[in-house]
């Protein structure tokens, strides 16, 4: 459960939101240019190129995470099947599939104030015009590491480790304080 | 803030004798009471501590350093030296070395005076100051060296406590401080009118704009002149407006209160709010100050200039200030500074001050210019005011106790002959000694400055590479209103540009002011005093003089930065704002060079004394390093878990049942294990998949074994090396699939190990394919140990044939468990037989307790840390930076058999080669036994052959690990020892320091069930 | 705090990197056959130039990728930034 | 050199101070020295000192392209102790200890050695561990090193918090009761008054641009600012600048150029009366005579010259203080810098020869070259001198990078020095 790690219950203060978002299926994807083609078939959307971009399909994300890595979300309930077509599209094809489901959970922030909150730990410069919608990166706030991805322009989806989610959540209810949380 | 035309009469402070009757961004409707050393006074909205004190006649404010001489406020800003006071909410809240001429006043201020006792009339430290002859710069060099224990008995103490300023406080600081992390296209640091139209500017290209300025009003110069007219308005009236233009720019964030106090690489520019110090009850929802660490595209400085003051004899009586401060004081503060003024002047600044006094109220006694042929609007002014000025005239010196109560002026000729020395009474004496330039923020981004002989100052230079800087207004050596603004205006437009802002408009702001004047007199003013005897204050709060800067040149600290370092000048808290100057002029003079040819001190982070509590942020307590817990976390606390710090993680480090101590608990814990069923969260383990075509061959290449020929759903004890050589990690790693590894790692090492393999695979070896992947936290890892384990574990797991021949140990496979996927490891870190079962951790819990409560049949007995050391030491397991130090070998710690001999290379091999590193003479890991089979000896004693040989000792190793065995009823330890495995059977001796020693026999280091029979446990 | 740009995702704060060290130093391919004090010198000897100094990065915060920077030490400007396995740009 | 005592000073104040000399002369460089030291902080002036002293060589000079110790000597924290873990290491740190405690009365300069003790806090099992075994090594090899629990380590140091509702709780540290600290200009500036006293030329601003070797190979001089200096042996003791001044004779070192910072808080009346180490979560503190809170911060991840490092370098030790002396919160950071520290594989110095005739070397201290200054000058002297290492520096020569004889101290202590 994850509440046997971190409270789940949200946090809101004027402005700012923080959630715990529902569970998703998660796979670690790494691979060169023919096998990044037969996942995107595999996956059913194409993985981005673009460094630090996502692309959504469905129920179905890509976040571009490094040249050769990419995070699939998708539902939990879908992650087996992808394995399997990815098994088959994939064959011969050198790459790596990890399952991360369970390494990592995601936190929405949201409100007009979310990038201020955010800013409290991460040096990153979220003006739109340098973290457009659609933008995902890993980064860090305070001393954890955690991936940043801006679905709305006032809504951030985070990923983070699973044991760093009590610090990531502590830190961020912190700095929304001065909101009222 | 008022900020009307309309003076200001309704509620004069009757009871505050030097308050003016009307004028200044003071509110006098609003009276606040405030206490300083416990008297109660008035003061109003608007007032620093130093202007309320003032109004009352009160100067004294502080004692110097050395010689605790009586000092009032100097200045009226962050350059003050003497007004420092400690103010204080509570215990916790207390903030010593505050300048009282930036302590923000408010309802029930408490305010104390420092470094005097008893009190700040009467202080007995006084005595140092009739002493002074014998405390020249340096005394303590010459002296206090016999006999040579009374220097930290004696001596030191003495002067430890006499010395420091405030006290620190006596409790935890409560207040919580924040950190921010901003952008800017334009940051501009100063909000006097160069930074006002700097921001201006800026904010017209829509760039992002951030003003910041340390005062509690933008504004700067502006807040005191009542005087100047811009565009047609008086000068107050254009703030207000331009500051409401400012704030109708949704690209500008304004910042008051908001002191730029660092400048680091790649322009990034830290910044301190000050939150809640102003307020009388602060929110505890708000910061008590906020640190904006700003990377800006471009920086403007508009950080003004600061007052020079003048170096005569006893120029540091209270009553004694810069003209500047005393304009301020009257001008926004409505206070008089006193009541009977001298002007020092070298500068027209002097002359404004008389005015300003002038009109408020002020007798001005004698404007005593030290230039023959003074000019200037302020001059020109005070001449046609009918003030009192004499020109040529010096300061010989000053009388008065607590307070200036005279000067004696003499003239001074061409030659720098002194004469005609006139005493005039007094209770304000004003300094006009020129002004500086505000490059702190310059210097520190390591941009050069450079000396402009016209102003007698250092400007800005050339900007350091990879910063985006420049200066505006007097920082950058323009003075005066018009030059400010214009300046400011040019900088802020060239900043947008820069920026990659469009150009912007042109202003011109048409002004009546004051002409700019860049005069000023550097060095020790010329008296006809006796120079061996009289002191001209150059650094006010260390007590440095001009006497002692001439000692310091004629000793042979000719550099700038030696007299600094050896007369302390520049090194109070106001880090060089009043003394850097003067003290270039005195050497100046004392070395008959000019100032460019003596240099200058760099200057250094922060600009102002800067909380600690900013830098830390939000980084205390549970948010000081992030707290990683495991799955199982909960449980065990609710067990009663004892947990250890293991880097971030928590590990249950033992489960201590009622009235028991750990060895307790640890025995306990151990024979459960042996002897029926322990469980154990293991999911720490740092675990990294190994994925591709090439991972086998990756893992040759990073691990001193071989991989090739482990078969899918085999696992093997993998060591790692350092390219040096020295043991770096282990774990066991399976064999998912031909081309898929789970390698395990330690908990400490998981990301260093996974860094060092992207480290190679990336660098070194790009073709290969295979990738790496971190599943620490995907997996949850439940050790199930003991000869109990597969009848408990058995009716859980689906899909995994679990007899002993299907599932061997070192067996790997894939499969369900209470309807979860699990990687089921067959290892045995204890000698028992053993189960790891890797789950995902949001299944971990339910997992564990359903393992439990089966377990219970067996007495199943959760362990910790403590005893799976236990366990794996009787069985001569290693643990990596508990048997290895990051200096042991794989043969060091016999794990030679580990190294795959066929391989041709992998990282570290060739370093085993060298000399020192097959040396026989290394240490090895051997087993020992107390002789008298009882002593557990302590981990970390030394190991010598002869315990009665002189020190230092030849060592020939020490204890790695020890503990009461409870499996075999004797103390057991592991030891590195100098050729330790020629040496089986001997005894040698460890030592106890303090009881001598202790006898034990080298023995091999598996102490229990060397054959492994208990792996197999039916 | 540095601002680094990484080949791949572009300028970032140096708190999402590790620093690596002098780069172009290939580990031999064969280590065994040189002398120890050839050894010695891959391992150890560096230049620490004090000016234009090549040197090592990873994005351990980022794109988790290692790449090459030129930044003079005396200034920590950074002159070129590149991937690994590409060649010192020529410029600098 | 005219004595300096307390009779001194009043007979001087009765003269207005106006008859104290220079402390040093400041010569012209001659065409020829016996020996010349390039880098005059407290490690090269001591070793200008000690070979006037101990080995006679009169004839000697100084260089350095700035001030007198302007460089790590002026810019560290000032602490001093030697419970080093292994032999070689706790011999080399005790040499210098032993000469710390007398070497106001030696130089006739008050250097203002401190032995307040030095605490070094353990705040985990593991830490414990490591610290114990240091603890025994110590009392084996002769080198005084307690172990404290925490209860010890508040009673010693009152003003640290050792409850458990900090991150990572004290459990306990060593303590070496001989170890504290000095005062660092005053170590340089006396030795090079002492030195000059005896003849020593101490040469100020003036950079050393070449090493010119001869046929064979040997060194014959160094080129200057100010000219070429013939000599046949030169000693380099250049800290963060080794690599730079080496290169000059074609060697390349194991050695790479940090920024460690450091910095002081405003002064405040005495309340912290020891130095206090914690490296598990980086807090280096004490505090000086005149009342500042003296605290090491860690070194910038990145080799640079610049004498400076980032802002998030300093945010990572004050928070690390704010824990331990939460009470300190609120005092206020009065002066940051840096200065550029040499470190080596190991972690360990080198006092060596080099494979260049007549060139020594004395580097690699990384960020605790302070607290051996007097002992790594008197030992670095003896190399020159004798063209040999004396016994208690041979283990810290070059030649270990080549060998793999390292000398861990960081490995096996996961201890800053």
């Amino acid at each position: 459960m994850l509440s046997d790690i971190v409270e789940t219950t949200a946090i809101d203060a004027d402005g700012v939101r923080l959630e715990t978002l529902p569970a998703f299926g998660r796979l670690n994807f790494r691979g060169r240019a023919g096998a990044v083609a037969a996942m995107s078939e595999a996956f059913g959307l194409a993985l981005p190129e673009a460094s630090c971009r996502a692309a959504i399909a469905g129920s179905r994300a890509a976040l571009w995470l490094g040249p050769d890595e990419w995070l699939l979300l998708m539902l939990p309930t879908e992650t087996d099947a992808v394995i399997a077509a990815a098994a088959s599209a994939l064959a011969g094809l050198p790459h790596s599939l990890v399952d991360i489901s369970e390494r990592q959970y995601a936190l929405g922030l949201s409100g007009r104030l979310a990038a201020t909150v955010l800013a409290g730990g991460n040096p990153l410069d979220f003006d739109l015009s340098t973290f457009p919608v659609g933008m995902c990166t890993r980064t860090i706030m305070g001393k954890a590491e955690l991936a940043i991805w801006r679905t709305e322009p006032d809504r951030f989806h985070i990923e983070v480790w699973r044991s760093f989610a009590p610090y990531i959540r502590g830190f961020l209810r912190e700095h929304m304080r001065e909101f009222g949380a | 803030m008022p900020d009307s035309l309309a003076p200001n009469l309704s509620v004069a402070a009757v009871n505050e004798p030097f308050r003016t009757r009307s004028g200044g961004r003071i509110d006098r409707a609003k009276p606040l009471s405030f206490s300083f050393d416990g008297q109660t006074y008035s003061g109003v909205a608007g007032d620093t501590l130093a202007s309320a004190l003032l109004a009352h006649g009160v100067h004294l404010m502080g004692r110097s350093f050395k010689y605790h001489r009586p000092r009032g406020v100097m200045t009226a800003g962050s350059d003050e030296p003497n007004a420092l006071v400690t103010v204080s909410r509570d215990a916790g809240r207390t903030a010593p070395n505050l300048r009282a001429t930036q302590v923000e006043l408010y309802e029930g201020l408490s305010a104390i005076s420092q470094n005097r006792f008893p009190s700040l009339q009467f202080d007995v430290g006084g005595i140092n100051d009739h002493f002074a002859a014998l405390l020249p710069a340096g005394f303590y060099y010459k002296t206090f060296m016999w006999p040579r224990s009374f220097w930290d008995r004696v001596y030191e103490p003495v002067i430890r406590a006499s010395a420091g300023l405030g006290k620190v406080p006596t409790a935890p600081d409560p207040d919580r401080y924040l950190q921010r992390n901003a952008h800017c296209e334009v940051l501009v640091i100063g909000a006097g009118p160069a930074g006002l139209t700097a921001a201006l500017a800026a904010a017209e290209s829509g760039l992002r704009v951030i003003l910041c300025d340390e005062q509690s009003e933008l504004g700067g110069s502006l807040l005191a002149d009542t005087t100047s007219m811009i565009a047609g308005k008086p000068a107050r009236v254009w703030l207000t407006e331009t500051l409401a233009e400012l704030a109708t720019f949704s690209n500008v964030t304004l910042l008051p209160r908001t002191t730029g106090f660092g400048y680091y690489p790649h322009n990034h520019v830290g910044l301190v709010e000050r939150v809640t110090d102003h307020l009388a009850s602060p929110d505890s929802a708000q910061p008590r100050e906020r640190m904006w660490q700003v990377r800006a595209k471009e920086v403007v400085l508009a950080t003004g200039a600061f007052e020079r003051p003048l170096t005569f004899p006893e120029n540091d009586r209270p009553g004694i200030m810069l003209a500047d401060a005393a304009t301020t004081f009257v001008n926004r503060y409505g206070v008089k500074p006193g009541k009977r003024a001298v002007i020092a002047a070298a500068n027209d600044s002097g002359y404004r001050a008389a005015l300003a006094l002038a009109e408020a109220g002020v007798e001005i006694a004698m404007i005593a210019d030290l230039r023959r042929n003074p000019s200037g609007s302020g001059y020109d002014a005070a001449r046609r005011a009918g003030l009192s000025i004499e020109t040529g005239k010096t300061i010989a010196g000053t009388s008065g106790k607590m307070r200036v109560d005279g000067a004696s002026i003499a003239s001074v000729g061409e030659d720098g002959k002194v004469w005609n020395t006139q005493d005039i009474g007094c209770d304000l004496l004003l300094m006009a000694g020129g002004w500086t330039p505000t490059l702190h923020l310059y210097s520190q981004s390591l941009s050069k400055l450079k000396w402009d002989d016209a102003i007698q100052a250092y400007v800005p230079g050339a900007v350091a590479a990879s910063q985006a800087l420049r200066a505006a207004g007097a920082a950058s050596g323009a003075y005066g209103l018009d030059a400010a603004l214009s300046t400011g205006f040019k900088a802020g437009a060239e900043a947008a540009v820069a920026a990659g802002g469009d150009g912007v408009t042109t202003r011109v702001f048409v002004t009546i002011s004051a002409e700019a004047d860049a005069s000023t007199f550097l060095g020790a003013m010329p008296h006809n005093r006796d120079a061996n005897r009289v002191r001209a204050f150059v650094d006010f709060q260390n007590d440095s003089t001009a006497k002692d800067l001439k000692l310091a040149v004629r000793e042979g600290f000719r550099s700038v930065e030696h007299a600094k370092r050896y007369t302390t000048t520049g090194m109070a808290t106001d880090q060089g704002k009043t003394s850097n100057m003067p003290m270039l002029g005195v050497m100046a003079q004392a070395q008959g060079k000019t100032i460019p040819e003596i240099g200058f001190t760099t200057f250094r982070p922060p600009f102002t004394p800067t909380t600690f509590g900013n830098f830390a942020g939000a980084a205390r307590g549970d948010l000081f390093d992030p707290i990683r817990r495991t799955a199982i976390h909960h449980w065990a606390e609710g067990q009663g878990a004892v947990f250890e710090d293991v880097g971030q993680w928590k590990r249950a480090r033992y489960f201590p049942r009622q009235g028991e101590d750990m060895h307790a608990a640890v025995a306990r814990e151990c024979k459960a294990v042996r002897s029926a069923l322990g469980i154990f969260d293991a999911s720490t383990l740092g675990k990294i998949e190994v994925v591709g075509p090439d991972a086998a061959e990756f893992m040759n290449r990073m691990y001193i074994n071989p991989w090739t020929k482990l078969g899918v759903g085999r696992c093997r004890y993998g060591v790692m090396l350092r390219e040096d050589g020295f043991v770096y990690d282990d774990g066991v790693v399976g064999r998912i699939a031909e081309d898929r590894f789970h390698v395990t790692t330690t908990t400490g090492g998981a990301a260093s190990v996974l860094n060092m393999m992207e480290d190679y695979l990336q660098t070194e070896w790009p073709g290969l394919n295979v990738w790496l992947t971190s599943a620490t936290e995907q997996w949850a890892v439940i050790a199930l140990q003991g000869p109990k384990a597969r009848e408990v574990l058995a009716p859980f797991v689906e899909g995994i044939d679990l007899s002993p021949a299907a599932f061997p140990h070192m067996a790997i496979a894939e499969g369900r468990i209470c309807g979860v996927k699990t990687r089921l490891f067959r290892v045995s870190f204890t000698g028992e037989l053993g189960f790891e079962i890797n789950v995902p951790p949001s299944a971990a819990r339910r997992v564990w307790e359903a393992l439990y409560a089966e377990g219970r049949k067996h007495s199943i007995t959760p362990y910790g840390t403590e005893t799976m050391h236990v366990l794996r030491a009787e069985k001569g397991f290693i643990i990596v930076g508990q048997e290895t130090d990051g200096t042991a070998t794989p043969d060091d710690v016999g794990l030679t058999w580990a190294i795959g001999k066929a391989k041709k290379d992998f990282v570290g091999k060739r370093s085993l080669a060298r000399p020192g590193m097959t040396d026989p003479k290394r240490k090895q890991l051997v087993g020992l036994l107390s002789v008298d089979n009882r002593t557990v000896l302590e981990e970390g004693a030394q190991i010598v052959a002869d315990p009665k040989q002189p020190k230092p000792m030849t060592v020939l190793g020490h204890v790695t690990s020890s503990y009461m065995s409870a499996a075999l009823g004797h103390p057991i330890a592991l030891a590195l020892v100098e050729a330790g495995r020629s040496r089986m059977g001997e005894t040698l001796q460890v030592l106890v320091p303090g009881k001598g020693s202790v006898a034990v026999k080298l023995v091999s280091p598996v102490f229990y069930d060397a054959e492994g029979a208990s792996l197999d446990a039916v | 705090m540095l601002i680094i740009p990484c080949p791949h995702c572009g300028p970032r704060p140096e708190l999402e990197f590790r620093y690596g060290g002098q780069a172009h130093i290939a580990r031999p391919v064969d280590p065994s056959p040189l002398s120890d004090e050839e050894w010695a010198s891959f391992l150890y000897s560096r230049d620490n130039e004090r000016g234009i100094h090549a040197e090592r990065w990873r994005h351990i915060h980022g794109c988790a990728r290692f790449f090459n920077v030129v930044r003079d030490t005396t200034t920590d400007q950074i002159l070129a930034s590149y991937k690994t396995g590409e060649f010192r740009p020529e410029a600098v | 050199m005219e004595r300096f005592s307390g009779l001194s000073l009043l007979r001087h104040a009765l003269g207005g101070h106006q008859g104290w000399k220079p402390f040093w002369r400041e010569p012209e460089p001659k065409a020829e020295y016996d020996a010349v030291i390039v880098g005059g902080g407290g490690h090269g002036m001591g070793a200008a000192y000690y070979l006037a002293k101990e080995h006679g060589l009169r004839n000697i000079a100084v260089l350095d392209k700035g001030w007198l110790g302007g460089g790590n000597t002026g810019r560290n924290t000032t602490i001093i102790r030697s419970n080093y873990l292994f032999p070689e290491s706790a011999a080399l740190y005790d040499h210098a200890l032993k000469i710390w405690e007398t070497l106001s009365q030696d130089l006739n300069y008050n250097t203002m050695f401190s032995p307040r003790g030095v605490l070094m806090l353990a705040h985990t099992v593991h830490d414990v561990q490591v610290f114990k075994r240091h603890v025994f090594a110590n009392q084996a090899a002769g080198v005084d090193n307690e172990w404290l629990t925490a209860e010890e380590c508040k009673a010693y140091c009152p003003a640290l918090n050792i409850s458990q509702n900090i991150r990572y709780p004290v459990v306990g540290g060593a303590l070496q009761r001989r170890g504290g600290t000095a005062r660092h200009d005053a170590v340089v500036w006396g030795y090079a008054r002492a030195a000059d006293a005896m003849g020593v030329d101490i040469i100020q601003n003036c950079a050393v641009t070449g090493i010119r070797r001869d046929a064979s190979g040997a060194v014959e001089g160094v080129e200057t600012e100010r000219g070429f200096i013939r000599t046949k042996k030169v000693g380099v003791s250049a800290a963060g600048n080794t690599s730079v001044v080496m290169s000059m004779a074609g060697l390349r070192m194991p050695l790479e150029s940090f920024p460690l910072q450091a910095l002081v808080s405003e002064p405040v009346k005495p309340d912290f009366p020891c130095v206090v180490m914690s490296n598990t979560i980086h807090a280096y503190i004490s505090q000086s005579d005149k009342g500042e809170m003296v605290i090491g911060a860690g070194t910038d991840a990145y080799t640079s010259y610049t004498q400076r490092g980032g802002l998030h370098i300093a945010s990572h030790t004050l928070d690390a203080i704010c824990e331990l002396v939460p009470m300190y919160r609120r005092l206020r950071m009065l002066r940051n810098w840096g200065g550029i520290v040499d470190t080596t594989p190991d972690r360990s110095p080198i006092i060596s020869k080099t494979p260049v005739k007549g060139l020594y070397v004395n580097c690699g201290w990384g960020t605790g070259g302070f607290k051996a200054t007097p002992g790594s000058a008197n030992l670095f002297a003896h190399t020159i001198a004798k063209d040999e290492p004396h016994p208690i520096n041979a283990p810290f020569s070059l030649d270990r990078f080549v060998t793999g004889r390292f000398i861990d101290e960081a490995a096996a202590a996961a201890v800053a020095h």
